[in-house]
């Protein structure tokens, strides 16, 4: 079992969803993270004093999965988950942590049957 | 339109149109019907809520009113209650209007019950902390405000003199409350709590509301202040008492519209009050504290009681009858979720990116297998050149500028999946094209030739467990 | 100023101040550019709706004021369109200020295009809900109480008693229409949606502004009960036409700015009017639903074509000319990050702590290693005590109190990087005095000596690789 | 109440009511406090700023009031200043309110000095910007419809024409300056901030509140465009100086305040004065561009200067004495963590899920051990049915449905804890009950019997560590 | 060593940290997430529109523990964060990830002496 | 490669941000989390009412770095998340999680050489 960790744009959520549907692969959760890369932050001003902002909104995805899924999951946000035709900087990065073992809370199910749905 | 000085008695004090007396006690009732929903916040089914401002606004607020100011038997005159030299008197409502509002919510919090959580074993007290001070600070304000249409706006009368008067009486108990309270918190709390704050600021608002004609400025500092501190304490004693009243509209409306009308029978001057004001104005006595004994302090207790016993009696019929038939609680998932989302399907706030859609359909446990969709992946192996060089030159063709526009490479990072080592892998898109694309933009990055083996998986799963393998 | 009453027209009503009819109109004609805001919003370029709204306030709304109250074509008279007897009648702007404001409106968000993802494919709509219901209510109460300045205002002269009947029709009407259409979007929804319930209370105002004056009270409440049911019904189609307005601002504006005129050719009451009011009352006739016939009715569905045509004929050449200039929609991009940053380069709401300068150069790839500092590094090994009883002494002499404000310990703690086991770290510091130290504190906390070995790490990376072993 | 005339001369303008004086007044005195209150935030004690609100309306706004509106020095007549046929001129408070408040401001800002991190080394300015441009947004537009009660209010009679001019000339500069600040930011900083643009309209008020009654509509235009202009260049000018103001306040009110004034001494125009308005203004002269000379700037420009010397030096005072008594700054913790906290014990914004209640007494440190609980574990094997079966008949038992309700099912429920492979792990129950039970329902759902063996686990901490094993 | 990540119902959070300190786990970090999930989102709508929330808010609790109290804090989610009698879906899940070094910042300790209070 | 999971006092990320640049580290992954640890919580009133706040506002770091990196970041954190002479209660922990893989999502790239910049 794996963590998936996934780091995108906010944009790019239901891209991502859908092509990781189509991969079976329907859970996940999500956060609102600030991440801070090689994209250049954007140029606020505030009453007159400009500052520019370097941590930038992107949501982290979190998708537990079965080893079978793991390259079919990376995958599916690679292909969602790029900006334009020859991608962006600050498209993201896909993290994969071990996974040791999962409950599900409901039945108390262990391991790889608690995976999925 | 004919007769409405007879028939229409509470609302003929004086030569003002009656659809602008009309409005005015529409405001009045509107009001007296808003104090009860803060109390009953949070757990209150709407539909019901509606329905009780109907009871309210029909049953409640007109009796009482037309009793005090419509003629009824608590006014001074012949045939009423106290005879024709002595009566209660409530300027512009802290019976009438907010005491009567909070008797109604009263009624509703005994028969609602506190909100989950709010109460835990033991005598526990758990706040639930108001979400947004800047939006409560909005709304003392604009209540300030709005009181001033209430108090001088109910002299019915362009009369400058009184309306100045009662201007500043108004906003000097308003200013003292304030400060009371604010002070009276700081003392029992140890931090001046900005929600005591406001809410005594609207405590003063409340108990100056009937003496605001008959009370000089000096005594509105009185008025005022003893209205701050008692809201502070009237909070703590509800909470004590396990009454759940989220925004402490009891303290405020129900417990200083008390205290104002007493202090009426306390403070009141005769003489301030000017003649033709009102009808009956001239009827009113000194207060206790002028002088004038009990002869208007009796009139207002008497008053309020009977006001209390009426409003809160017809207030707890009506929410029996909403509780027994469409009944006045939320369940208890929905009280926890939020009643935004159960009662109106809304958010309150909307601020995270969420899919919009259904994404899918409802997922049923199922075997744990990736799904082939027909679609081809490749692994193709670079040689002639090291991995590292390999992976800068990657790198670099991939960063933003001119070769990014090649469109060789854009044709190319279309399937591109990953890339480790040696090894690119493709999604789709015909074998031979990519292998002849890939050394292409390769030659022309690295300066040198490179070849290029391709091998189509056959298995996508296996694909798949191969380059897991690889790592 | 001399002369105004002839120059002027459309501001000469009665015996007013030129100065205050002029700000009077002044406030109608910004209401009416401020429709627009709402329908285009979250897609339209800053600069554009600037230009706009002075396109809107020169050459829009004035020409349909002076047809309507400026005795132009549309007005009773003369040589009029309907001859002296008859007239298109619109109190408060209805038309002039409503429709007018959305046809505009409508103009604007046809050559704007939908927002992105508003619209899926397959008829799918994707609601784009509104960040913040307390905003929403606010903004929709403060309106509420500005038309109590429109519409009373529109009688422009102190007639008490007209004024006080448009007050009670205005605000029964936007009370009927509240809840009109909350039980409509109960009904069609299954959930009293906040939203329709907001818009419905606007609607119903929208549609008594030009019947105000000329209705009863019991016809006001039909009007405002058709309003909020229209507005429901409004907001569905508008969805279903893929004509994105975000705040429903052509439902409640346009919809029923033209109801609201229509509704004067059903329900006016030649009687009611009070002589002399305005210029022009005098010659209104009764509506279809009181027997009048057509003879109200025609004049006010012409004049809503009339100014229909010309508001939206205007404004679309307006908008052309802007796209096609400066360009009236915001790139893609933008859309998706907010137009609070791209338009003005501020966060609408700031709450993230973050970096507030930029705190690196832009970062290029580059090798993986970590640059050395020039401080040296230290192992310490204790020797004479076990791994726990080191352990216990280390966390208690950490502990906030005495112990903690040592200065040797204080000097010492600067400088100590991570502890594990009989392995202390430091950076930086001498090392004889750091042995020295530690040797102290220890023995003064353990009660007895213990020895210190130490070891200078000569490479900075190599430590840290010795380290990771030693895990 | 008699001799007022005579004791309260600066509030004897006209024949309006003493209290509606005092009023006026009141809510002057309360404006100039309030402006200290931005400028200040973020780091003022609460207390401090209490007492120094009083310091300002006992002490700083009375005096200048008295100069200027009340008869002093600084007014026309016999005897002072600038002798009977001349004298400063400020309709409704561009000096006596604004730039009082905002050299109150000024001192309370110097002697406090910066937020924390606002200003970085070398000159580096770290903005930390409003959390919420709604809020700022509504507050504005408050101001602006205060604005219709200061300035027309303060003609201190029912003049229709003079009311009506002034309410234009104010609206217009404010317009002006708000399109001018927009234009200003966007030239300077390439965007067009709506803080300025905010900023830009309270300047344009500020600035008409003197000269609105004396200057011509087309003038106010300049004197909006003006203002708008410099409250951006001041908001620079004051960060470039490292004077930190959060809201911009002493851009608003101070330079601004002080442009009015000055305005009045170029723009003023005799003819436009109506007689009679107020006591003095018969005395005004004609602005430097309306032929007047320096009859009009001189006293202006004196005025400003008295009443800042002596605004400032006053408030500096009582700022220094509250200083070094009960002290102005909260400390750098309580900056950091926000004032809401420290200052009021109060969460500005409340929203995340919580645990209402302390939890659990202060955790010490203590050896790493779970404690026991006397509640025994207990871990069954199936046997006679394979483990994907056995899985696959859990997972359905678990599904809401008629399995679930089974009351056998729900009573075993209660005490599993978790299900790998062929072992059921349980807390807690009777061994023998809960070995039928899970027979029981795996039978019914299986269709097949199974047997299920036992095992109470002896030691708590052991039976975790086997079943940690068996993974 | 393990890191524990649990996503629970976000009403659950007081009855799940009383589980956990009767077992003496004190320490843990909270953050909002929304999860996707088997669980039917709720229907909102917004100006008549209807639309279907898929991520719904829950709550990610994360709490290194030493490898001995793996176990009893697992156990101690269960017990507290189911719903009613019988569970329902939505209740969320259980993660045990490897955790291969813990430093107490204050003080530096390192490894699992560092996890506890 | 590891994923370094801090947590940390919101004020203290400037310095940490700074630390890290010293060591050539720059890329993170920011979020809003709750701590319940030792540190007391803070009483706050709401009308009256007193309670105590026991999760107290913290910043989550993600950090992913190669192996030679990890003792320079946990280094830079420690050196910049302490309070005061002593340190304080609530200074904070720091995480050490395997990393088994990582993929920049714009390139494709996997491995050591995606994790940086
Ligand atoms: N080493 C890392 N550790 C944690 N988060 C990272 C790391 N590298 C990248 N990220 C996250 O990924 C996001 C995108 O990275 P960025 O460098 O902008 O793009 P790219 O990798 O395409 O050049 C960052 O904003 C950050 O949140
Ligand atoms: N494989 C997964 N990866 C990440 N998060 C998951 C995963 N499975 C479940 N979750 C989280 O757990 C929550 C509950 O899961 P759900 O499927 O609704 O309930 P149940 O498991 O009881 O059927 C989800 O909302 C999601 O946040
Ligand atoms: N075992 C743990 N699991 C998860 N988070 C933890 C753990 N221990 C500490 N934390 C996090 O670290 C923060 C600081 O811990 P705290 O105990 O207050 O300080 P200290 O370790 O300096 O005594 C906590 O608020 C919490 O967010």
């Amino acid at each position: 079992m794996k963590l998936i960790v996934a780091i995108i744009r906010p944009e790019k959520l239901e891209a991502v969803q859908a092509a990781l549907n189509r991969r079976d692969v329907y859970l996940m959760t999500v956060s609102d993270v600030r991440g801070c890369g090689r994209q250049r932050g954007y140029t606020e001003v505030f009453r007159g004093q400009e500052f520019q902002v370097r941590l930038l909104p992107k949501l982290k995805l979190e998708i537990a999965v079965n080893d079978a899924f793991v390259e079919a999951t990376i995958e599916a946000i690679l292909e969602a988950a790029r900006t334009g035709e020859t991608g962006a900087i600050g498209d993201g990065k896909i993290f994969v942590l071990p996974l040791e073992d999962c409950v599900r809370i409901r039945t108390g199910e262990r391991g790889g049957q608690a995976i999925g749905p | 339109m004919k007769g409405y000085e007879g028939d229409y008695a509470s609302l003929s004090w004086t030569g003002v149109p009656l659809w602008a007396k009309f409005f005015f006690q529409l405001v009045f009732a509107g009001t007296a019907a808003t104090i009860v929903s803060g109390a009953v916040a949070e757990r209150i089914k709407y539909k019901s809520f509606i329905l009780f401002t109907f009871i309210m606004s029909i049953a409640v607020y007109p009796v009482v009113g037309h009793w005090i100011w419509g003629g009824g038997f608590l006014s001074p005159g012949e045939g009423h209650w106290f005879g024709k030299d002595a009566g209660m008197f409530d300027f512009a409502g802290s019976t009438v209007v907010h005491s009567v509002g909070g008797w109604a919510a009263l009624a509703g919090v005994l028969l609602l019950g506190p909100r989950l959580g709010k109460y835990g074993p033991e005598g526990k007290v758990n706040p639930i902390p108001g979400h947004n001070l800047t939006s409560a600070t909005i709304g003392c304000f604009v209540l300030w405000f709005g009181w001033f249409g209430f108090n001088p706006g109910s002299t019915m009368a362009a009369d400058v003199n009184a309306i100045a008067r009662i201007c500043v009486t108004t906003n000097t108990a308003a200013a003292a409350a304030t400060l009371s309270a604010t002070v009276t918190s700081w003392i029992l709390l140890g931090k001046p709590d900005l929600g005591m704050t406001l809410n005594g600021c609207l405590a003063g608002l409340v108990a100056i509301t009937a003496p605001c004609a008959y009370v000089s400025v000096s005594d509105s500092i009185f008025i005022g202040l003893i209205a701050g501190a008692l809201v502070v304490v009237a909070v703590f004693m509800f909470d004590r008492l396990r009454i759940d009243d989220p925004v402490g509209a009891l303290s405020v409306h129900l417990v200083n519209g008390v205290w104002g009308t007493l202090a009426v029978g306390l403070f009141s001057q005769k003489e301030l009050v000017q003649s033709g004001q009102t009808v009956s104005t001239g009827l009113l006595n000194n207060g206790l504290l002028h002088g004038g004994g009990l002869s208007q302090l009796l009139p207002q207790a008497v008053g309020i009681l009977c006001a209390g016993v009426y409003a809160f009696a017809a207030s707890a019929l009506g929410w029996l009858i909403l509780k027994y038939t469409v009944g006045i609680r939320v369940s208890a998932q929905e009280e926890l979720e939020g009643l935004d989302l159960g009662e109106h399907g809304n958010e309150a706030y909307h601020g995270f990116v969420m899919a919009l859609e259904p994404l899918m359909a409802p997922v049923e446990p199922r075997p744990a297998h990736v799904p082939p969709d027909g679609v081809k992946r490749y692994t193709a192996l670079v040689q002639g050149v090291g991995a590292d060089e390999l992976a800068q030159a990657w790198s670099e063709l991939c960063q933003p500028g001119p070769a990014a526009a090649d469109p060789a490479f854009k044709e190319l990072y279309k399937h591109v999946t990953t890339v480790r080592g040696h090894q690119f892998r493709f999604r789709g898109g015909d074998a031979h094209r990519l292998r002849s694309l890939l050394e292409t933009v390769l030659r022309a990055q690295l300066g040198k030739p490179v070849e290029v083996v391709l091998k189509e998986d056959s298995n996508y799963a296996q694909a798949y467990a191969e380059l897991a393998e690889a790592r």
